[in-house]
């Protein structure tokens, strides 16, 4: 060890060199400040539009700061705060569409909405008037019916996967087939959906329970997907503490697996939900369209709210004005309900979630 | 819905009828068609309509299959694919009812910096749509428009991207007048090597002309909103898309010969030199039989009051309000009512 | 009620590995048994074998003979399930079912069996349990309550009381005290003083203090080398264990030379 | 075991039969799974098949199905890939800031706002990409004709703001939170114990992300990425909302001449398709489906392959 | 070279939880510093708290003063990162960059600082500290190979090398053998034994054996209750601590009577 002693580079300034000059805490804001500041200056006295403004701004920040940090703090420093503000500013362009996207909808829509447009449909109505109600019962049933295909079979699936077929051939084939179903275009899933009804009743096939089908097989892997996960998040000890008591395995999985897993799986077909009921293509493809509510799934074209958002704005003619209106209203209906859907699976998510009391 | 019962139409007398009616066919229809079905609903508050826009070839396809029991087509049928013959056999041997029911003028929109009013010959439509006039201020356009500020800007072409019927009679009026300039012939999918930018839709089209800067695209002139519209040159004169002067052009224009009576089809005459005949002009035909028998009965029933409807005078004048078509004229419209009256249900 | 348990010429796998290679030992009625060694010699791995819960792990088996009561375990006619309703476990980490209260944690072994019984005699057993498991006196007043609301302590004892609801004859227990504060622990190892008298207690533990405090009869485990198979290397009398074992390594793992 | 005990054999038999229904009835939906997706293919198959000796007026004047699909294919490909050039460093810069930048209680919140990207309907995006973002961005293609036009992806002119370009941002728009959400997941699963290593060495926190958090989750990354592409190859009503389509094929990304995707095609055409044209278009559905199965199963490929490594 | 440590009202906290109560010692330079106590109790926290990867836990910080070297290790001045390259340390589970080459994880530390270094410099820095850890003639034909390639002791070393070559002045490590297998946990020991001649080195050590066999002082941390913070209970001489403490519940620890 000794050795160590003798190489070591010739005594260096301090022993223990910990200080190290540092920029101020707020450097970053107060860089931001006056790159805005600059920015905008410049803006004014040259003309710049708002676009021009922000750009220069911030690459007066990028260049800024980072030189700021390297002059006082060192290049590994400057570096990290070079990164840093990089990172932020992916963030903040990732939230103009966000923001863009949520004030049109609010701003082009709300004006529509009125227990009209929300218990009216179609039907008869050339100009102004009329209603989404059509649409919205359509969703509504289509949806449901996915569901109720999809959750059964997705959660059984899930069950095989996690508890039974662990690991073997089978899992991992049909584990590795939902990864892939997930990837489907959704607008594959409602050819097939097409393919297969047209092979059964004929062309020019349109109903409600087509969609349901072509949906279904968008959600199934989604819920697959959840609900594995959920289920390998239940602790072994829970399994062994219900076999160790003499508990068989199905009811093991029914009494103590589900329920501890409920509320991940809720959340997760909550979310599959959302996911497919603003879907357009496939409805497009096999569902087809009307004006007028119809409640039967088994005959006949319905309406739907991504579909009558589509075919408003792209019909176009006399009415234009009136039906790009009832697009952006029936927009606005379709991401409350998708956005409503979103929050309800994380607050259902924390009802169901296993009381942890302490 | 509330609204299915407050039709104010229901004036008692005509509506005996009952049961849904579906139908479809040619989307150049579709707006008229949408008038019409509200217009017919509103005297029959029992019967349910519907018009699918699946295109004048499914409309076809479905209507010999029996899917449908009329049909709306912006193209008659014939026997290149057999079609006839088995419209024929459809209709129990009996040869199928093909009449005009919807006339609309195709319009030029445009959208110009500064200009406001254009006219252009028909060479100079063909060599602006197949690219070869590529500047607003060429001199083949400054020719047709004196006393028009023309802008030195490319010219942004607007066409339809999909299979659409409006394409095809456009590009048959170009390949007739002006074959030498447009070499693509009549066609329903606009051909590539053209180029301009491709827009789905009618609707498509008029919003991305409005979007565009400096653009011109063709559309059906009820859609054109409040677009500019070009006149095209007929003769020695340049005539906008009116309703009146689309309709002109079938009181000048020839039958198809060797049809047999239930078959009223023409062959538009482009070429005209007639004063006041605006030529770019679609037609849309309805395609029925004679007679629906059997299972069909109820079906036909409402399909013959539904037809009839839709060329009477309320008709056809509802159809002209709200979708912008030209009224058919007295003389045809009462040949044709005659054809429609003719239907027989057992 | 309790029961011994003869164990002879027992190989346990994990697939194609083998993890514990021919014990043989008998465990004695009404007495706690303690298992100790270094980590990885198998303990966990032999105690699970006592009541089938081995086999719960994809491709586990196990060769050789357990016989309790007569029976042989690993007979193809004896169901797992029923064993473990007789021979009952309590785990290292405290894992009271999430979902439920306190009152049906205790009850799930005989709920989840879906046997029907009266109110009366569901409060009589959930009492019973609960006392047995010296914890009736602290949660008496909140049996509602989740069971996850519970102390660490607190938890492990309700997973006893749970275990012993099912009226076992033999309880089985890895490591119980091993995530516990020093309070918890004391608490448990009362507990385990006054359940002998009824149960038939097996014990692993890697706390030689706790072996010498709890058990009667102490087994130790040993490894040759790593990667091989864990084996016994003494079973005998508590005392006789911690004062004068028969094997050198076992001295010098109790005196702390390694481990 | 007391004498009066013996393992019960009466409940045995019937929990026995209750495991194996319920065992059966869990098999059976994973094998439906299988069905399902086998169906897909088969019967895409059986449709698309009579695409394939169209020709002319059955496959909208085209001499064959092949040349009908491909300027559909290369659209496809070419917006995908455009979306996620844009997408991927947003979503990993995005990431990390939820991983390793923002506070623990302000990450979530982001994380949320990112999710709420992926939850807005795809037919919400086109009706927002065809009335906002086009009429905003053509100054912006304006500009780049003018100042970049001698790239040849900028060569303009720039008449519409309907580009494959302005759809590509809307697919990335799109794309965005689904790489985010699995870039952050693996960033999260850096081992604790390795970050804490290269702090413990006097990393800078860049410094610890490079040292470990990269290497660690750069097979992830490159899953999250294919994935992202999936979604941004199949996308359809954006880009049949956004997309002025010519169907020819260039590399101009911001002139009024614009390659079409195969997704979108099939929607705008469909409607209106009848007889071999169906088939045509499901034949592209089917070219389209095989597509994303590969990127797809090479996404999950490497994200296993990554698995067993770390 | 190296550095005594003055310690003095550390209070510790994990958000609004005080986790380590005022804490005050004197780490002696070139000697072992043993830290035991049962879990919980804030060992683990306190040695963080040491070079500052405490603050890397969001939400967590300290009250009071480090002092090395007569600097305070808190004062706002100071950078963190340059304190962690003074004091190095090794952590309970072995944790070379999977990654990285042998070669590479130890010269990780230093090439964060000097991007450009001499490929010969670089040599003799992975020698010297592979030769330090005991290390070099195991390893010095496959330095290529992968880190993680090698057994647990093995990586162990290696983390001490990583954490040498940066020639940091004290050596943190917190339960450094406790992953590990008999054998591996003598060489670290014996490593340990080498290393104090240069470094200031502290451990923390559940194994009270390891304790008395390494260390020349000894704290002992406790918990007055579960949730209550941690504190410094009596810090010592590991001898005195071991034969003699002067707290009754360091005697009853260190006796096994609970923990
Ligand atoms: N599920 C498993 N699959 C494969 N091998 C296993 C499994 N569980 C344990 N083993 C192996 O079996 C051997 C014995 O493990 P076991 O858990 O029984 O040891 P232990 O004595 O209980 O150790 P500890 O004191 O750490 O709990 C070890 O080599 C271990 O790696
Ligand atoms: N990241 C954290 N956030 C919040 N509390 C923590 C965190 N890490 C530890 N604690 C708490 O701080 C206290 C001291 O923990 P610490 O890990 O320092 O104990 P220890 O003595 O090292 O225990 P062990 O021997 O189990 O490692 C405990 O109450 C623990 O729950
Ligand atoms: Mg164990
Ligand atoms: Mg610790
Ligand atoms: O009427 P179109 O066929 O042109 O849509």
């Amino acid at each position: 060890m000794s050795l160590l002693e003798e190489r070591r580079p010739a005594a260096k300034p301090t022993a223990m060199p910990l200080v190290a000059p540092q920029i101020p805490a707020y450097a970053p804001w107060l860089a931001a400040v006056l790159a805005g500041g600059i920015a905008a200056l410049a803006g004014l006295l040259l003309g710049w539009s708002l676009v021009a403004v922000v750009l220069v701004a911030w690459a007066l920040l990028v260049v800024g700061l980072p030189a700021w940090s390297a002059a006082i703090e060192g290049e590994r420093r400057a570096k990290d705060r070079l990164v840093t503000t990089i990172a932020w500013s992916t963030f903040a362009l990732a939230m103009i569409p966000l923001a863009s996207l949520a004030w049109e909808v609010v701003e082009n829509g709300h004006a529509i909405i009125s227990s009209e447009f929300l218990t009216y449909d179609m039907r008869g109505v050339l100009g102004a008037g009329g209603g989404i109600y059509h649409a919205l019962m359509g969703t509504l049933i289509i949806t449901a019916l996915a569901t109720a295909i999809s959750v059964p079979i997705g959660v059984m699936a899930a069950i095989y996967l996690v508890e039974y077929g662990k690991g073997n051939r089978l899992a991992r084939t049909i584990t590795f087939l939902v990864d892939v179903m997930t990837g489907i275009p959704s607008i594959v899933a409602g050819l097939f959906a097409f393919a297969l009804f047209t092979m059964i009743f004929g062309p020019g096939v349109r109903f409600g329970i087509g969609g349901a089908v072509a949906l279904s097989v968008l959600m199934i892997p989604i819920v697959v997907r959840a609900t594995e996960e959920m289920l390998k998040l239940v602790p072994e000890e829970l399994r062994e503490a219900s076999y160790a008591l003499g508990v068989p395995k199905w009811r093991t999985i029914v009494k103590v697996v589900l329920p501890t897993a409920l509320g991940g799986i809720v959340t997760g077909v909550t979310l599959a939900i959302a996911r497919v009921a603003g879907e357009t293509a496939p409805l497009l493809i096999i569902v087809g369209t009307t004006t007028t509510l119809n409640l039967n799934p088994f005959d006949g074209r319905m309406a739907t709210l991504p579909v009558f958002i589509f075919s408003s704005v792209t019909t176009g003619g006399k009415y234009d004005a009136e039906q790009t209106a009832r697009a952006w209203g029936a927009a606005l209906v379709l991401v409350a309900i998708v956005m409503t859907l979103n929050l309800l699976a994380r607050a259902v998510g924390k009802v169901f979630a296993p009381k942890t009391g302490r | 819905a509330g609204n299915a019962e407050d039709g104010d139409g229901g004036n008692g007398a005509s509506s005996d009828l009952t049961g849904s009616l579906a139908a479809g066919g040619a989307s150049s229809q579709e707006a008229a068609q949408n008038a019409w079905i509200v217009g017919f609903q509103e005297s029959n508050p029992d019967v349910t309509v519907t018009y699918d826009p699946v295109g004048s070839g499914g409309g076809r396809e479905n209507f010999i299959s029996g899917a449908f029991p009329f049909a709306g087509s912006d193209a008659y049928l014939t026997d290149d694919e057999g079609e006839l013959t088995a419209a024929t056999e459809r209709c129990g041997g009996e040869a199928p009812i093909e009449i005009p029911n919807y006339i609309s003028p195709i319009a030029l929109v445009f959208n110009v910096d500064g200009v406001d009013e254009l006219n252009l010959s028909p060479e100079t439509i063909a060599g602006i749509f197949a690219g070869e006039i590529t500047r607003w201020n060429a001199p083949e356009i400054a020719e047709d428009n004196p006393n028009a500020d023309l802008p030195d800007a490319g010219i942004n072409a607007v066409h339809r991207s999909d299979e659409s019927g409006t394409t095809e009679n456009f590009t048959n009026y170009l390949d007739i007048v002006a074959g030498d300039v447009w070499t693509a012939g009549a066609i329903e999918v606009w051909p590539q090597e053209f180029g301009g930018e491709g827009a789905q839709g009618t609707s498509g089209v008029v919003s991305a002309v409005k979007s565009g800067t400096n653009s011109i695209g063709y559309a059906d002139a009820s859609q054109a909103g409040d677009l500019s519209v070009a006149n095209v040159g007929v003769g020695d004169e340049f005539v906008g898309p009116t309703a009146d002067a689309a309709a002109k052009i079938l009181d000048v224009s020839p039958r198809v010969e060797g049809r047999g009576d239930s078959s009223i089809v023409f062959e538009l005459d482009y070429e005209t030199e007639e004063g006041g005949v605006y030529p770019i002009v679609l037609t849309s035909y309805l395609l029925a039989c004679p007679s629906y028998t059997g299972d069909e009965a109820e079906a036909g029933e409402l399909s013959k009051a539904y037809l009839e409807y839709i060329i009477s005078d309320e008709g056809q004048d509802f159809g002209a309000e709200e979708a912008g078509s030209a009224p058919l004229s007295d003389e045809l419209q009462s040949e044709v009512q005659s054809l429609v009256e003719g239907i027989t249900v057992e | 009620m309790a029961t011994s348990i003869d164990i002879s010429d027992l190989n346990i796998y994990y697939g194609d590995f083998l993890a514990v290679e021919g014990v043989g030992m008998t465990i004695r009625a009404r007495s706690v048994t303690a298992f100790i060694g270094p980590s990885g010699c198998g303990k966990s791995t032999f105690l699970r074998s006592l009541n089938r819960m081995h086999e719960v792990i994809p491709g586990a088996r196990v060769e050789g003979k357990v016989v309790v009561d007569g029976q042989s375990l690993y007979d193809p006619s004896v169901d797992p399930v029923a064993v473990r309703r007789q021979i009952g476990m309590v785990f290292q980490r405290p894992n009271p079912f999430p979902t439920m209260s306190i009152y049906e944690n205790v009850l799930a072994g005989n709920r989840l069996n879906s046997k029907r019984m009266k109110k009366a005699e569901a409060d009589d057993i959930v009492e019973r349990s609960l006392r047995g498991a010296n914890l009736w006196t602290e949660v008496k007043d909140r049996l509602g309550k989740p069971g996850m609301g519970l102390s660490g302590g607190q938890q492990q004892r309700l997973c006893i009381a749970r275990a012993i609801a099912v009226e076992p004859q033999v309880l089985l227990m890895d490591e119980p005290c091993s995530a516990l504060d020093p309070i918890s622990t004391a608490a448990i190892e009362d507990l385990i003083h006054e359940l002998k008298s009824d149960y038939t207690i097996v014990i692993v533990t890697h706390n030689m203090q706790q072996a010498a405090r709890v058990s009667d009869d102490t087994g130790f485990f040993n490894l040759k080398a790593a990667g091989e198979p864990g084996h016994l290397v003494e079973f005998n009398a508590t005392s006789k264990v911690f004062s004068n074992p028969d094997d050198p390594s076992t001295e010098a793992y109790i005196s702390g030379r390694f481990g | 075991m007391s004498t009066t005990t013996t393992a019960p054999s009466a409940p045995t038999a019937v929990s026995r039969r209750g495991d194996s229904v319920f065992a059966g009835l869990a098999t059976g939906a994973g094998l439906l799974i299988m069905l399902a997706l086998a169906g897909v293919a088969i019967f895409l198959i059986i449709e698309g098949i009579p695409a394939i000796s169209a020709s002319g007026e059955q496959a909208y004047g085209k001499d064959n199905i092949v040349v009908y699909v491909w300027p559909l294919l290369f659209g496809t490909l070419l917006a995908a890939v455009i979306a996620l050039l844009i997408a991927t460093p947003l979503a990993v810069g995005v990431a990390l800031v939820i991983s390793h930048y923002a506070p623990r209680r302000v990450a979530r919140p982001i994380g949320y706002l990112i999710d709420l990207l992926a939850a807005v309907p795809s037919v919400v995006y086109g009706l927002w990409g065809r009335a906002v973002l086009a009429p905003a961005i053509l100054p912006v293609y304006a500009w780049l004709a003018d100042h970049l036009g001698w790239l040849p992806f900028f060569d303009g002119p720039a008449r519409t703001g309907r580009t494959i370009l302005t759809a590509a941002i809307v697919l990335a728009v799109m794309a965005l939170p689904i790489i985010t959400a699995i870039c952050r997941e693996v960033f999260l699963q850096t081992p604790r114990i390795h970050e804490e290593a290269a702090l413990a060495l006097g990393a800078t926190r860049w410094e610890m992300i490079r040292m470990t958090v990269f290497p660690y989750a750069r097979s992830g990354v490159i899953s999250a990425v294919m994935l992202g592409l999936g979604r941004a190859l199949g996308e359809t009503m954006a880009v049949a909302m956004v997309l002025s389509a010519s169907g020819l094929v260039t590399i101009n990304l911001i002139s009024a001449e614009n390659p079409s995707t195969i997704a979108a095609n099939i929607a705008l055409n469909f409607g209106n398709a009848s007889g071999t044209k169906v088939n045509v278009l499901i034949f592209s559905g089917l070219v389209l489906f095989v597509v994303s199965f590969a990127v797809n199963f090479l996404g999950r490929w490497i994200a296993a392959r990554g698995q067993v490594k770390a």
